[in-house]
């Protein structure tokens, strides 16, 4: 909560800076206030008791530490990335602003206990982005992708907020342990149109998360959107959103599983699909990542839907979030790097390999990551999916998963062989400015120890 | 005296590695004398050996060197076995080469890949010594593919000449063939009798059932014909004329082509147990002994000439191992080994002399120029063509008196064969010796005699082919046949001759009249009316040119399986690996990029349609999740 | 003074509105109308959300349609505000125009 | 303790190259391995004296929560197998002394890497730890082929990569599906015993799952007919040393895997699939022979033959049975040796002649004799003649195939004639006749060639003459097999 | 009158109303109309919400959406001058389309809906929850957290605008 409380106060502080004048202190006090909201976050952990704000508006328990956890490191990293990538640009202070707010949002997002917080927590986390998305202002792309995003995102919440009328008018409130408790009390006399509202808040869920057939938002703004922020996107966003769907439907909705298991099952597969395959047809390698993404999302969801019967998995998602939010910072940046000249395609990674072996070693070790190979912490992620996916009716999944999954090692092999294999056009080595390359090979560093010694993150949580 | 049996395979093995390291080095004459000496060391250890086992009572001595092969119930010694058979084998493969030796240092003067040679040489006897002296089915394995290795060297010893390679390698693969019958005959043995030591196995060998013992003999019968080169694995022999004349007598005439018979005669148990099997080596014999010795009629290669009357001898063996008379089988290689090693040195000599030639329409006359030679050489004819007192006479009779009194049609069949042979045999003697020099010119006054080297292994051989006989004269002439008592304690089933010696007295005239007959013929065509071969093939007749072209087998067998065989290949390759198969992998990858392009397609890009399709995916939920249920 | 209103007719006319909300945002190529499609979808909702409130007797729901209304001003602030940078930039307020980005 | 060494070493070993460049490189990586090979004949000698010494074994605790064990031990079979990779990796560095490659230092030091990777799936005895060794042999010969091998590595590193990975994956899921049925009082376990148990618990139909999901990805290393079209393209493209990794050591990775981690854990799935994963190998046999007759590239002559072998090999693993198993165990040992020799000597034509086309080659045998003779001798050891070391193998095998069945044993065994048939034809081809350009030449051999070719010739020699030591073990080995077969 | 009570005259009437010109918000080819449309259906809804009971919502309503929202949109309109018929329009298949897609999902939904104890009546009781004080209390009682947190929502919305809305500064 103090975590919130001081992310919200660095919000504020930034737009201040402007007018009095301290820019350049901006970056050093937000990094500091972050590290604050970290260690205020830790210390939460280790008390360990969950507390409730504001009569249940809103809860830091255990998962939603860990997943807060999750997010304020990823912006920690995310704002040293973003360090030389504002200094020319006039709105540095608003773009930290609009940055700092999403990251509130996403914070209550993980902690949300009442609908209202979840509703405030979506829209306080996307209308930053939806601006964010749109930054580059002569660049009609990113134009776009932000108008794009806005339209359909209002469009998603407007669904969400459907949902949430119908399920209040069944149980009569917004509070999440109220309507469980309704759940379990009155099951069988729960009116028809409670599901609906179940069935849209998931749609508008899934949306969010960026799950087919609700996916179709993601590519174009991903692409379209300046690649820092695309990183934000896929990493604080998505775990944010993931952490909104597990409570949600878990903790709200858990007992009303036979209703969506189904459905859900059907959503990871189509996205396992649409995703690798198209992901195997690009040719910009930031909408590679950005299916990838979707593919991604298709095996987090597979952990709730395995979550009905295994209870390792509320780690399994935790860690495959937090593999996949550093994977995908390191990928992020590196190709924010290499795509200096514009050029986002495969071949601006050609021969990487002898140009900057250090982010080409980097690369490797991302897409090895993301494709899940040992020993790195993408293995890991799977290996849980996998591991609380056996147990349940919903083999034919596991096997559509590993058929897809090969189909994203292709992709993901595509950017290696265009860094060691493919000739290079240009020879000119690509220049890394210190800090980024420091965030790069940490979180390198960090998916290689989770790849080795996952016990460390997946022996934390025991829920 | 028999536990040094293993210093009889040892000295080649040094010859061999001392050759093999050092020949280049070496001058020629050294390595040669190296290589013979070691050859005459064995003989003298298996001379000793051989003594010592007629002075003493047990005949079956087993020497362990160092277990070999373990698998639980499965145990392999390299063991060697020191009894009767053996020693005779003993006694030929060393004698003999040690004789060739000599005169390969005479013949092989002038090649350059003199310590090769040697070294090859060496190695082959000491596969050869292994085949006969293993205590096991496995250790006669490996000498028997060794030796087929040493061949497969030998024949393509010339290893510039791409045809004498085909022959080689053809020499190998066919020899292979055979060998996988002997394999799984082999592992049929370790599976029916837990063991494959010969003395175990022969033991139980009664407990058996039938059918199983058949099966064994046919498997090992497979082996045999590759090596023995009899129907339908015989071609490979003579086209393994092409090695140097001294390896032609040494392998494929006295010592390695009879490893089959070696190998029948040691597991005759089987063959005396089982009917069928031993039915099948006696017509595969006897119609090999004819097939060849038709085909031995038309030929104009000296030394090919030879080897044809080799397979239909070898034949004949077999058709006495079929009939059960094991002894006269061996008998038979010995004699054979003598006169065939003499007549295949001989022919050398003369195409020593010739220069280099080996068609007989070239020679004629030389009787007068390479007298010692011709002299041998006659003795080794009428000895092969089994006139009396000579030694061929004998062997070839106590086989066709077995074979008469087993069944009257084989005889007869074997009794035409050994026929042709005196005809092609003197057929060769007259067109060479005989008649004037059709040769060119140069080759005409190149003509000399051999030098001594040579010259004395052929006297040597001479002389044995013509006393060979005593070895095993008739029994009803009240003289000992020592061959039959020498091998008398490894052959279980004997059946004491039941023909009367009116019988005998007659199958002998019949032989020695048909022999007689046929050489008269001859002479009446080649010296009288000095017939001459046609110079071509179109002056044949139709059914001459069938013989003369060897009855078309080895096209048979190249349109049946060498042609299928690289067709097969290149359509496996070609198309079903590159094709099918792969092209199913690679379609996966395929279909990836096509269902890509397909979902791609939905990316429109369009605010409108993405709206749609997520309506559109609400109602399918919403449908999936009530309306269904 | 007024009784007697099943809340079925108000789920039906809420959901009839907001599928109307819905098909004009499939259905309409000026951006501005899809803004206004999209509000009348919200509006369907807070009609919902208030019936409810008043069925059950429980103010909350009417509270949270205050927060929909804010959220819902900022986001035609936010939409307004990016649509009038895109006019700047293409003269076009057409949503068949952004469709640059695909596949 | 001394296993966990035998994994370690290379690793560190492997690093410490990156960090050197150019020849000394390369002598640092030759030193090391001779180092490694060292290590593992001192593990031998504790395995022969003192097995029972805790120095062969280490379990610590890997992963708590999941059960996963960083558990390492020495059983005979994979001391042979340390054995084979500890013997030919130095050789394999030594053949690649007359080839100069860019970057040095990490081509060696990958090929250290793919070292410990091998080690440890010989020696882990944890399933979990055995997947990911499995999986990350896999990374640098991927490497090593993609930054050095041929003309269009590309894509078909590419398709050996994904097609080995995509079998692997299958393994992973049967594996889990076995711990998931593990229970060690209440808990689940990785250790391999356990899973044994888990696997003989399960009903047949489960057990026929599990043993298609693990098949399969072995059969794609090895590779086992069908599933072999990566090999030929993959061992043709990359450089010849990651071609001998490839061929020499990893697919001993597939049987090697087939024996201890197939067999053993489904009993009854072997029983209803055992049959037709042997028609399956001998097809192969034949099929991949056949095949090899007519190739004209040497090295892909060689690929080929290679798996007809596997072939042979997996077919006596499943006939499950003492001279099966023993046999190829062996021939694993001996195959690992002479598809060495014959990559090396492939390798070297190249280096001569600039060619490995069978047609345009010739008359070698009159520039250069010795070399003739070395490359008979390792040619006899492939087409294994008695008294090189593939016929012991190679016999136990088709014994072994015999006793499960007659007919399948005929097919399985005419590899020793269509061996023959293709492997003298190359040999008359390349070395015999008479040379086909005049202007080729065929200077004598470097040193360090002659090293290694000759090293390889006395060990086909030796172990064909007396191949009692390893075979005591491999017998030993194949009986505690069967025992847990049981 | 016909049986029904008053309120049920004026929900039918207000409820027809405002799909009416719901509609014609959808279907008006001048942006211009279609704004004031839909500020008629606003004022329909408002309507809804004094029979419902809520007043303050009401009120709150027709001054957010009408008073501030509607002005926005006329004004950027204005601005853009969008105020001609011919403005480009989609083909008539995709209308078709998703006018089909609407359908589809009305029938599915009210399908869905149609299960629910369908005689539960409004309750009419407890008429002062509407009333400002009552919600007052709720508000900033136990709704404080989100009302406070708006207050972020609001100040990116406005950061934002401004971002996007100020030229750049050369």
């Amino acid at each position: 909560m103090k975590g919130l409380l001081i992310i919200s106060g660095l919000g504020i502080l930034a737009m201040l800076a402007e007018i009095f004048k301290f820019k350049k202190l901006l970056l050093p006090l937000i990094l500091l206030g972050i590290v604050a909201a970290y260690a205020f976050n830790f210390m939460e952990w280790r008390t360990g008791m969950s507390i409730s704000y504001f009569d249940n508006m809103i809860a830091f328990d255990k998962p939603a530490i860990a997943f807060s956890g999750i997010i304020i490191a990823t912006a920690f990293f995310w704002f040293i990335l973003a360090n030389d990538y504002f200094e020319d640009d006039s709105n540095l202070v608003d773009h930290f602003a609009l940055v700092l707010f999403a990251l509130v949002g996403a914070l209550m997002l993980t902690a949300f206990k009442n609908m209202t917080t979840l509703f405030l927590g979506i829209e306080i986390m996307s209308i930053p982005l939806y601006v964010l998305a749109a930054s580059k202002k002569k660049d009609f792309k990113s134009n776009e992708a932000g108008f794009k995003y806005l339209i359909m995102g209002s469009f998603a919440s407007g669904f969400l907020l459907f949902g949430i009328a119908l399920v209040y008018g069944a149980t009569g409130s917004f509070d999440l342990m109220k309507i469980r408790m309704f759940i379990t009390e009155h099951r069988d006399q729960l009116p028809a149109f409670f599901n609906v509202g179940v069935i849209l808040m998931m749609a508008a869920m899934c949306f969010k998360v960026s799950a087919a057939p609700f996916h179709f938002w993601a590519p174009d703004v991903y692409e379209g959107s300046p690649t820092l922020i695309t990183a934000l996107m896929s990493t604080v966003v998505k775990t944010a959103a993931f952490a909104a769907f597990m409570r949600l439907f878990l903790v709200g909705f858990g007992a009303m599983n036979d209703l969506w298991a189904g459905a859900l099952a059907m959503i990871i597969a189509l996205s396992l699909i649409i995703a690798n395959f198209s992901a195997a047809m690009q040719s910009s390698v930031k909408r590679m990542l950005a299916y990838s993404s979707i593919s991604h999302a298709a095996f987090m969801l597979m952990v709730i839907l395995a979550n009905l019967r295994s209870n390792i998995s509320v780690d399994a998602i935790i860690y495959y979030s937090l593999a996949y939010s550093v994977g995908s910072i390191s990928a992020f940046g590196i190709l924010y790097y290499v795509s200096k000249n514009g050029n986002e395609n495969f071949d601006a990674f050609n021969g990487l390999g002898k140009r900057n072996p250090l982010l080409a070693l980097c690369m490797t070790v991302a897409m090895l990551s993301l494709a899940g190979i040992p020993i790195t912490a993408g293995f890991f992620a799977k290996y849980f999916v996998f591991t609380t996916m056996i147990g349940t009716p919903y083999k034919w999944l596991l096997i559509l998963a590993i058929l897809t999954s090969a189909v994203g090692v292709y992709y993901y092999l595509k950017v290696i062989i265009a860094m060691y294999f493919n000739k290079a056009d240009s020879t000119n080595a690509v220049p890394v400015e210190k800090l980024g390359s420091l965030v790069i090979v940490l979180t390198t560093i960090i998916t290689v120890l989770m790849g080795i010694a996952p016990g460390a993150i997946a022996g934390l949580f025991e829920f | 005296m028999i536990k040094l049996t293993a210093l009889i395979p040892l000295f080649p093995l040094l010859g061999f590695l001392i050759n093999g390291f050092f020949g280049k080095k070496m001058s020629k004459g050294l390595s040669g004398t190296i290589a013979s000496v070691c050859i005459l060391a064995s003989f003298i250890v298996s001379a000793m050996v051989f003594v010592d086992l007629q002075s003493s009572t047990q005949k079956s001595h087993i020497i362990n060197l160092f277990s070999w092969i373990n698998s639980d119930t499965l145990t392999i010694p390299f063991a060697f076995l020191v009894d009767p058979l053996s020693a005779v084998f003993l006694l030929i493969i060393t004698g003999i080469g040690f004789l060739i030796h000599v005169y390969s240092t005479g013949y092989m003067h002038d090649d350059e890949g003199f310590a090769r040679f040697f070294t090859y040489l060496n190695l082959f006897v000491f596969f050869m010594l292994l085949l006969v002296l293993g205590n096991n089915y496995l250790i006669m394995f490996v000498g028997w593919e060794g030796v087929g290795l040493c061949s497969y060297l030998l024949i393509g010893f010339w290893f510039k000449n791409t045809a004498f390679n085909d022959a080689a390698r053809k020499a190998f693969v066919m020899n292979r063939i055979g060998d996988l019958g002997f394999l799984l005959g082999i592992i049929l043995i370790f599976v029916t009798f837990g063991s494959i030591s010969f003395n175990e196995v022969f033991q139980k060998a009664g407990t058996v059932s039938t059918p199983v013992i058949t099966s064994i003999a046919l498997l090992l019968f497979i082996g045999a014909m590759g090596k023995s080169a009899q129907i339908p694995l015989y071609t490979w022999l003579p086209d393994a004329m092409a090695g140097p004349t001294p390896v032609s007598a040494l392998i494929h005439a006295a010592t390695m082509v009879t490893a089959g018979i070696y190998m029948v005669v040691r597991s005759n148990v089987f063959y005396s147990i089982s009917e069928v099997a031993s039915e099948t080596v006696g017509v595969v014999g006897v119609a090999t002994a004819l097939f060849a010795a038709t085909i031995g009629l038309f030929q104009n290669d000296i030394k090919k000439i030879l080897a044809y009357s080799t397979v239909s001898q070898l034949g004949l063996m077999f058709l006495g191992l079929g009939v059960g008379a094991y002894s006269s089988a061996v008998f038979h290689v010995t004699t054979h080994a003598f006169f065939k090693a003499l007549l295949f040195l001989g022919a050398g000599s003369v195409i020593h002399a010739m220069g280099g030639e080996q068609d007989i329409r070239k020679m004629g006359g030389l009787s007068g120029k390479i007298k010692i030679t011709f002299i041998t050489m006659l003795l080794g004819t009428i000895a092969i063509s089994g006139i009396p007192p000579f030694s061929g006479f004998f062997s070839k009779d106590e086989i066709l008196a077995h074979t008469y009194e087993h069944s009257k049609v084989l005889w007869l069949l074997g009794m035409i064969a050994s026929m042709l042979t005196a005809f092609y045999m003197f057929r060769l003697l007259f067109l060479t010796f005989f008649g004037k020099f059709r040769g060119t010119h140069e080759q005409e006054h190149h003509l000399h005699e051999s030098p001594s080297s040579m010259t004395v292994p052929l006297i040597v051989l001479a002389i044995l082919s013509v006393i060979g006989g005593a070895l095993g004269f008739p029994e009803f002439w009240h003289m000992p046949n020592w061959m039959a008592h020498h091998l008398d304690p490894i052959i279980v089933r004997k059946d004491p001759s039941m023909l009367s010696h009116e019988t005998e007295w007659m199958l002998m005239g019949l032989a020695v009249a048909g022999a007689l007959a046929m050489i008269w013929f001859t002479y009446q065509l080649f010296i009288k009316n000095r017939v001459l071969p046609a110079e071509k093939e179109a002056q044949l007749k139709p059914w001459q040119r069938l013989i003369y072209n060897k009855y078309y087998v080895d096209e048979l067998y190249d349109a049946v399986i060498r042609k299928p065989l690289d067709f097969m290949s290149t359509v496996f390759h070609k198309f079903f690996d590159l094709q099918v198969i792969d092209g199913i992998v690679n379609g996966v990858g395929a279909s990836v990029r096509m269902i890509g392009a397909s979902v791609r397609y939905f990316q429109t890009g369009n605010i409108g349609f993405y709206v749609m399709s997520m309506s559109m995916g609400v109602v399918l939920i919403i449908l999936l999740t009530f309306l269904i249920k | 003074m007024l009784n007697g209103i099943s809340i079925n007719m108000y789920l039906m006319l809420s959901t009839i509105i907001f599928i109307i909300g819905a098909i004009g945002v499939m259905a309409r190529r000026n951006t501005i109308i899809l803004f206004m499609c999209i509000e009348l979808m919200l509006n369907a909702v807070n009609l919902l959300l208030v019936a409810f409130s008043t069925l059950h007797g429980d103010a909350s729901g009417q509270v949270f349609v205050f927060f929909i209304m804010a959220v819902a001003a900022a986001e035609v602030a936010v939409g307004l505000a990016i649509l009038s940078m895109i006019y700047r930039n293409v003269k076009s307020i057409d949503s068949d125009l952004l469709g640059n980005l695909k596949n | 303790m001394l296993t966990v060494l035998l994994v370690i070493f290379p690793l560190l070993a492997a690093l410490l190259v990156f960090f050197t460049r150019g020849n000394t490189s390369r002598n640092i990586a030759f030193g090391f391995s001779l180092v490694e090979f060292v290590i593992s004949l001192v593990a031998l000698f504790q395995y022969k004296h003192n097995p029972a010494s805790g120095l062969l074994d280490c379990n610590r605790v890997w992963v708590e929560a999941l059960g996963i064990h960083f558990s390492l031990g020495i059983d005979g079979l994979s001391m042979l197998m340390v054995l084979l990779t500890g013997f030919l990796v130095p050789l394999i560095i030594l053949t690649s002394f007359k080839s100069t490659y860019t970057n040095a230092h990490s081509f060696y030091g990958l090929i250290l890497l793919m070292q410990m990777a091998l080690m440890g799936v010989f020696v882990a005895n944890d399933g979990f730890l055995f997947y990911v060794f499995w999986e990350l042999a896999l990374i640098p010969v991927y490497f090593i082929c993609l930054m050095w091998g041929g003309e269009n590595r590309g894509q078909i590193t590419f398709k050996f990569f994904v097609y080995t990975l995509f079998g692997s994956l299958f393994m992973l899921i049967g594996l889990i599906y076995l711990y998931n049925h593990t229970n060690v009082e209440g808990l689940k376990s990785w250790a391999v015993q356990d899973l044994y148990n888990a696997g003989r618990s399960l009903a047949e139909n489960q057990q026929s799952a599990v043993f298609w999901l693990i098949f399969i990805a072995f059969a794609i290393k090895m590779p086992v007919f069908p599933f072999h079209t990566w090999q030929p393209d993959t061992y043709v493209n990359a450089p010849t040393q990651g071609t001998m990794l490839l061929s020499g050591i990893m697919l001993k990775m597939g049987t090697f895997g087939l024996i201890k981690w197939l067999l053993p854990v489904v009993p009854l799935g072997l029983e209803k699939w055992g049959c037709t994963a042997i028609v399956l190998s001998v097809t192969g046999i034949i099929y991949a022979s056949i095949i090899a007759i007519s190739q004209k590239d040497f090295k892909r002559l060689i690929a080929y033959s290679s798996i007809a072998h596997v072939g042979l090999i997996s077919a006596g693993i499943f006939s499950a049975n003492q001279q099966g198993l023993q046999g190829a165990i062996m021939q694993m040992l001996a195959h690992g040796v002479n598809v060495v020799g014959l990559f090396f000597i492939a390798d070297i034509l190249m280096r001569h002649t600039g060619t490995r086309e069978i047609d345009k080659l010739g008359g070698i045998r009159s520039m250069n004799g010795n070399f003739a003779v070395l490359f008979l001798i390792i040619l006899l050891g492939s087409v294994a003649l008695p008294l090189t070391n593939g016929f012991v193998g190679e016999f136990l095998l088709i014994n072994g195939v015999y006793q499960y069945s007659a007919v399948i044993a005929a097919f399985a065994g005419l590899t020793v004639i269509l061996g023959a048939v293709y492997m003298l034809r190359s040999y008359q081809k390349i070395m015999l006749g008479d040379r086909n350009d005049s202007n080729m030449a065929f200077g004598p051999l470097a040193s360090s060639d002659k090293t290694v070719l000759i090293i390889i010739c006395i060990t086909v020699i030796a172990f064909g003459v007396y191949p009692k030591p390893l075979n005591d073990i491999a017998e030993q080995s194949a009986k505690q097999i069967l025992m847990n077969l049981r | 009158m016909l049986g029904y009570t008053i309120t049920q005259w004026l929900f039918g009437i207000l409820s027809f109303m405002a799909i009416m010109f719901a509609l014609m918000v959808v279907f008006t080819r001048n942006p211009v109309n279609s704004v004031l449309y839909l500020v008629l259906t606003f004022f329909c809804i408002a309507g809804h919400y004094l029979l419902l009971n809520a007043q303050f919502l009401a009120v709150v309503h027709i001054a957010v959406y009408a008073g501030a929202i509607m002005v926005l949109f006329l004004f950027v309109i204005m601005l853009m001058n969008l105020n001609q018929d011919a403005e480009p329009q989609k083909t008539v298949a995709s209308k078709l389309i998703s006018g089909i897609i609407g359908g589809l999902l009305l029938i599915v939904m009210v399908a869905a809906l149609r299960g629910t104890q369908g005689s539960e009546l409004v309750q009419t009781g407890a008429s002062e929850i509407g009333l400002v004080k009552n919600l007052g209390k709720v508000l900033f009682h136990e709704y404080l957290f989100p009302f406070e947190i708006v207050s972020v929502l609001l100040l990116s919305a406005l950061v934002g605008a401004i971002m996007i809305g100020k030229k750049e500064i050369k």
